[in-house]
C-alpha cells in the first residue's frame, strides 16, 4: 500500500439502503429540544447525518407564525423522516403518518404507537396494527419497537422497511441495556436493524454499530448534552468508528494476557528467574 | 348579518361564516402556502381539495404542521 | 454561527501533555504483531497517533540483519516510547529503559514490571522500586500499573509523568472492567491518566476517553483484528468521539423516559383515551 | 430482643398467590431433563418448591409403557402447573392447555407459544392470542413472555394471571440480562411477575427476587448443574436469601466509601499525619 | 437416594480453615454502625456467622463506662477478628494489631492500612510493610487489600493468612465490581481469598461466593439496611447458596435457547406447520 | 373378516376396526385408566364421552401423557 | 503538696501525682479490669507490667478498647 | 597462534580474540552504526566508550535493538 492516507477503501463502506432512501451516514437524527432552529440546522452539520426525523404538531393559532424548522432543514441534503410521536394507538399514528405525508411527499414514516406517557415504550398491539395499515396504505415504516427479538420478526412479516428497537427507554441515557436481545434480532431479522431510543453518549453509538446494528437514530443525547454541537461531533465519529469496527473484526475476549510485545529476547534477568 | 356555525379547530370552538370552505378556512388563519397538513372530522383533506370543502356546524378540523422531534 | 463546518473550536481540545512531550492525538499505539513492517506504518499512520511504543530485544545473531523497525517509523512524525515489557523484576527493567535510552536519545519510557508469565501482569513492588530509581535517573516514567487506586497515587508521589492503569489484562480484549476504579484514580491523580491494556474494540476506546481519561495505548486489539487497517481506523475516531463526548458532557441516567418529541399538540385521540 | 432464633416474624413473609393457589415457596420449578424420575422427585423435595412444571406430550405408543412422572410428584405436596411448551401457535398452545386440564383438573397453565424453534423465544402475537382464549375458557393463565413491559401490560389487561417475562433465553443460563426492564414491569402491572428462563446459578434467582419479582421458575439450571441436588439447594436458599433482601431494604450505592468502623479515637498516628 | 431431606451430604461442605481457626460458616461479620449492642449481638446470630470484627479506640475518659460491646459477644461462640480499620500507615496498624492481641489474647488480625480517609481504599505499600512485620511477631494476617491480583500474589509470598480484596470501596454497595480480577486471584493465591468491602445486597454475596471466594466479609450491608435482623438472615441463605452454586457447576451461558421441555412429540401443529 | 379403517393416531396410520369407540382404543392401547387425554380432530374428548365417540376412517386422534418439562 | 507531672492521655494533656504508675493511673480512671489495653510513647505495655511502668513527664499514654467494626 | 577468551554474547558462549575492544566486536557482528544499545555484566556501555572498553574472560555482552511491542 503505497499511501494509507488516500485510500478510502479501508473506511469505505457500503450506504445503509432503508425504505427506499440511500444514507451516506448511518447516523439518524432527531430535531427536538434544541435551544434554537439555529443550533439544530449546526447539529444536523456537524453530525453529518443525512436523515433527520421531525414530529407533526398542531399550527399554534394563538401565536404570530414565526419561522418553520423546514427553513433550517435543507432537503436537498436531508432525508426527513416523519415520526408518529406522541400517538398512544394505532388509529392515531395511521392519521399522523397520512397527515405527514401530506405536507412532506414522502412515504417515510417512523412509526411510533406508545403505551403510556410515562414510560413512552411502545404498544405492541398497537405498533403491529398501525405496521399493517400504514404497509398497506404504501408507506415505508421504520418502526419503533422494544428490543422483544420475536416481536421484531413479526413486524418483518408485516412488510416493515426497519425495525428499530429501544436500546433503552427514550430520552433515558442507558445506552444498550441488552446487548444479547440485539444479537438476537441481528439473527433473526433481515431488514436494516435501526438502533432508537436510549443512547445518552458516543460510546452507546459505538457498541450498537459494533454488534451489527444498520445504524442509530438519537436525539436527546446530542440536544441534552451540555455542549450539543461538540456532542454532535462525537456521535459523528462514534457511529464511523463503530461502524469500521465492526466490519474489521475484533480481537476476542480471554481472561487473560496475551503479550503485545514478544516474549523472547529480553535480556538476561538481574535474578535469573526470568519468565 | 351573515348566519356563522362552529367548528372545532385544534380542539378549539371557532366561530365561521356559514358556506366557508377549507381553502378560506386556511387562508384566515394566514397559512395559505405554509407547510400545514388537514384534516376534517379525522380524514385527512388534501390541499387541492381544500376548496372543495365547505365547513359544516361541528366540524373538527386540525391544522397540523412539523416540529422539531425525535 | 455561521458556518458549523468551519468552526473547529468545537472539536478542537488541548494537547495531552505528558513526560515533555505534546501529543496531538489521544491515542498512543504499540508495534508488535503486525504482519509486516509495511503494515505496521500503514495502521500508524491511520491510527492518527503520533506516539507509538516499541520494545526492547537482543539482536538475532544467527539471523542476518533485515530492515529494522525503525526504518519505518519516521520520527519526526512521532514520539518513540520504548517499553521494558517482557522483565519481571526492577532491575531488568531499569536496565531495559537504559538501553532504550541509549538507542533511542529519549527520556521517556513506559514501565512494565511484570509479576508473572501467564497473566502479565503488574508486579506492584517491582514497579514502584524501578519507578522511583528511573525518576532518579531522569527519566519521564509512564507506569503500566493495575487499577489500585491507591496504587496509582504512590506512583504519583514518586514522580511518574503519567500512570497507566490496565483497563483488563494485557490482550485480554475486555475493555474497562471497572470503571468506578478509573473514575477513583481520576478522582485521586492529578497526572495525566492513560488506560494501556484490556481494549477489545472501538467502544473501549470511547468509555475510557467518556470516564476522563487522558488517553489510551493500544496495540492487540489493531494488530490482531481480522483488518487491522481498518481497526486503525475505528481506533482513531472512537478516541475522538470519546474525548468530545467527554467534553460535551452527556445527558443523566434515567429509570425511563423522556420525550424527544414535545407531548403537547398532537391531534385528537382516536379514542379519545390521549395521553 | 430475647431470642432472635426463635422470631420467625424477622424471616416469615406472606405467601406468593397466584392463579387461585398460594405458594409457600417463591421457587417454581420444572421437570425436565433429569437423569431419572427419583432425581426428579429428589430435586423438587430439596428444592422446597410447592409447584412444579410438566408438559404435555403423545404417549409413546411403540414402547411398553414404564412408570410415569406422576407418580413421582405427590400432588398433597405440589401444585402442578401444565406448560405448552414446544407449541408455536395460539390454536396448538390452547388444545395443548386443554389436554393439559383434562388430565391433571387444574385451571393453571404456564402458557407458551414460542416463535421459532431456534431461540425458543416467545411469539407475541400468538401468546395475547392464546391468553385472549383460555381467560375466556376459564384457565388461570400464568404467560411465559418477553420482558417487554408494555407487552406485560397487555396481558395484565387481557386477564393473564401472571406474567412470567424471560431474565434471558430458554436454557441460556445468562441470567437477568436487562434488570431495568423488569424494574419497568413490576411498576407497570400489579399482577404477580415470575422470573421464567434464564437462570443459570444461585446469584441470577437472588438478583431477580431483589428486584422485586414474586417468584422464579426454573428447570435447567438445577436439572444441568454437575450436581442437581446440590444446586436445588443452592436455589432454594437464593430465593429465599433474595426475597428477604428485597424486603429488609439494601443500602443505596456509593461511588466509595462509608467506613463501617469509627473514624474517630483511633491512636495517635504515627507520622503524626493522620487521617 | 431413599430420603434426600436427610441427606445433609449434599449441603455439607468443609469448614472455612483460616488464620489456625476453622469456621463453620463462610459468612464473617462486623459489628459497626447498629443501633444498639442488642441489635448487633441479634444480627450477629441470625446471621450464622462464627467470625466476628471489632475495632480497637481509644476508651472515651469523658464518659460514665456503659456496658461493652465484648458483653454482647459470646466467645465461646464467636471468633473475635479486631481490625486496624482507621490507620493510616503501617505503624499504626502494628501497634493497633498488637494493642487487640493485649485485649483479646488472638494472633487474629484483620489488616487494614488506609490510603486516604475519603476513599478508605487500601494504601498497597503501607500494607505489604505492615503484613511483613505482623507476620514477623506471629500474627495471623488477615489482609484487606484492593483486588490487585499481583499484590495478591505479594501479600501470600509474604505469609498472609488470607487475602481478603475489596469487591468496591467499604460501604460503596456496589458488589464486586470486578469479576475478572477476582477469578485470576483465585487462580495466583493458595490461601483463603475472603471478599471483604463493597457488598450490597444478599445477591453480590452469592455472586462472590459462586466465583469461588473461600468466604465474604461485610457489615454496612447489613446494619445499614432498613431492617438488619431481615437483611442478616438474607446474607447467611445468600452465603450458602452461592457456596453451594459453586460447588454444584453451573451451567453453562449460551446467546440461546435449550429447551427445558422435550421438542418432540407435541400435538399435531394446528397450521402444520410446527417447529 | 371385519372391515377395517385407518385413523392416524399420534401422528402415525393405524388399522382400526370399523365400529370401534374412542374407549376401546384406548384400552387396545392399554391405556385405560392411564393419566391421559385425546383429542379427536383437534378436539379435546372429556373421557366419560369416549365410549360414545365411535372412530370414523381419517380421523386424527392424539392421546397426551405429562412429561418432565420446565 | 505533692508535685504533679503532665502526661498525654488519649491526645489530651492530663495531670498525675508524680511517682504515679501506670496500674494506679487506670485504677484512677475506673478501668482496673476492663477489656482495655495500654501504649506508653507507641509501645503497647503489657498488663502484668503495668506496676512497674512509672508515668515520666510527658508520656503520652494511649487506653484503648473494642468497639463496632467491619 | 593469538590466543582467544569467552564471552557470553545474548546469553550464548563466544569466542573472541584477546584484547579485542566492543567496537571491533560490534563491527564484527555486523552492527556498527545500527540502532543498538551493549550492556557489559550488566551495566550499560555508552556507544563513545566502546572502543575504550577491552573485553574479557566471562564477560556477559548484550547487545540489543528495537522491535514491535506495545
Amino acid at each position: 500500500m503505497s499511501d494509507p492516507r488516500s485510500v478510502p477503501a479501508h473506511e469505505s463502506d457500503a450506504t445503509l439502503d432503508v425504505g427506499g432512501v440511500s444514507l451516506r451516514s448511518r447516523l439518524l437524527v432527531g430535531t427536538g429540544k434544541y435551544a434554537s432552529f439555529e443550533e439544530t440546522r449546526d447539529a444536523l452539520e456537524i453530525s453529518g447525518s443525512d436523515c433527520v426525523t421531525v414530529a407533526v404538531r398542531r399550527v399554534n393559532l394563538d401565536a404570530s407564525q414565526g419561522p418553520s424548522l423546514l427553513e433550517f432543514i435543507d432537503r436537498s441534503r436531508y432525508h426527513i423522516l416523519p415520526n408518529t410521536a406522541g400517538c398512544f394507538d394505532a388509529s392515531s399514528a395511521i392519521r399522523t403518518a397520512e397527515l405527514a405525508r401530506a405536507i412532506l411527499d414522502t412515504p417515510l414514516v417512523k412509526l411510533e404507537v406508545l403505551g403510556d406517557p410515562r414510560t413512552l415504550l411502545p404498544d405492541p398491539i398497537g405498533t403491529l396494527e398501525a405496521t399493517r395499515e400504514l404497509v398497506a396504505q404504501g408507506f415505508q415504516v421504520l418502526v419503533y419497537c422494544s428490543d422483544d427479538p420475536r416481536l421484531c420478526a413479526r413486524l418483518e412479516e408485516l412488510g416493515a422497511a426497519s425495525v428499530m428497537p429501544a436500546g433503552s427507554p427514550i430520552g433515558s441515557g442507558q445506552g444498550i441495556l441488552n446487548p444479547n436481545a440485539l444479537r438476537i434480532i441481528l439473527e433473526l431479522v433481515k431488514l436494516p436493524v435501526i438502533v432508537d431510543a436510549g443512547v445518552g453518549t458516543a460510546s452507546d453509538v459505538a457498541i450498537a454499530m459494533e454488534l451489527g446494528a444498520a445504524g442509530v437514530l438519537l436525539n436527546t443525547a446530542i440536544a441534552g448534552a451540555r455542549e450539543p454541537l461538540r456532542m454532535a461531533a462525537a456521535m459523528r465519529d462514534a457511529c464511523k468508528a463503530g461502524r469500521q469496527a465492526f466490519l474489521a473484526g475484533r480481537i476476542p475476549r480471554k481472561l487473560y494476557a496475551n503479550a503485545s510485545s514478544p516474549l523472547e529476547g529480553t535480556i538476561a534477568q538481574s535474578g535469573g528467574a526470568g519468565p | 348579518m351573515q348566519p356563522s356555525l362552529e367548528i372545532k379547530l385544534n380542539g378549539k370552538p371557532r366561530q365561521v361564516q356559514a358556506g366557508a370552505n377549507l381553502a378560506e378556512l386556511i387562508e384566515e388563519l394566514g397559512l395559505s402556502g405554509a407547510a400545514v397538513a388537514v384534516e376534517r372530522n379525522q380524514k385527512l383533506v388534501r390541499s387541492r381539495e381544500h376548496s372543495a370543502i365547505r365547513l359544516e356546524d361541528g366540524d373538527a378540523i386540525e391544522v397540523v404542521t412539523l416540529v422539531g422531534g425525535g
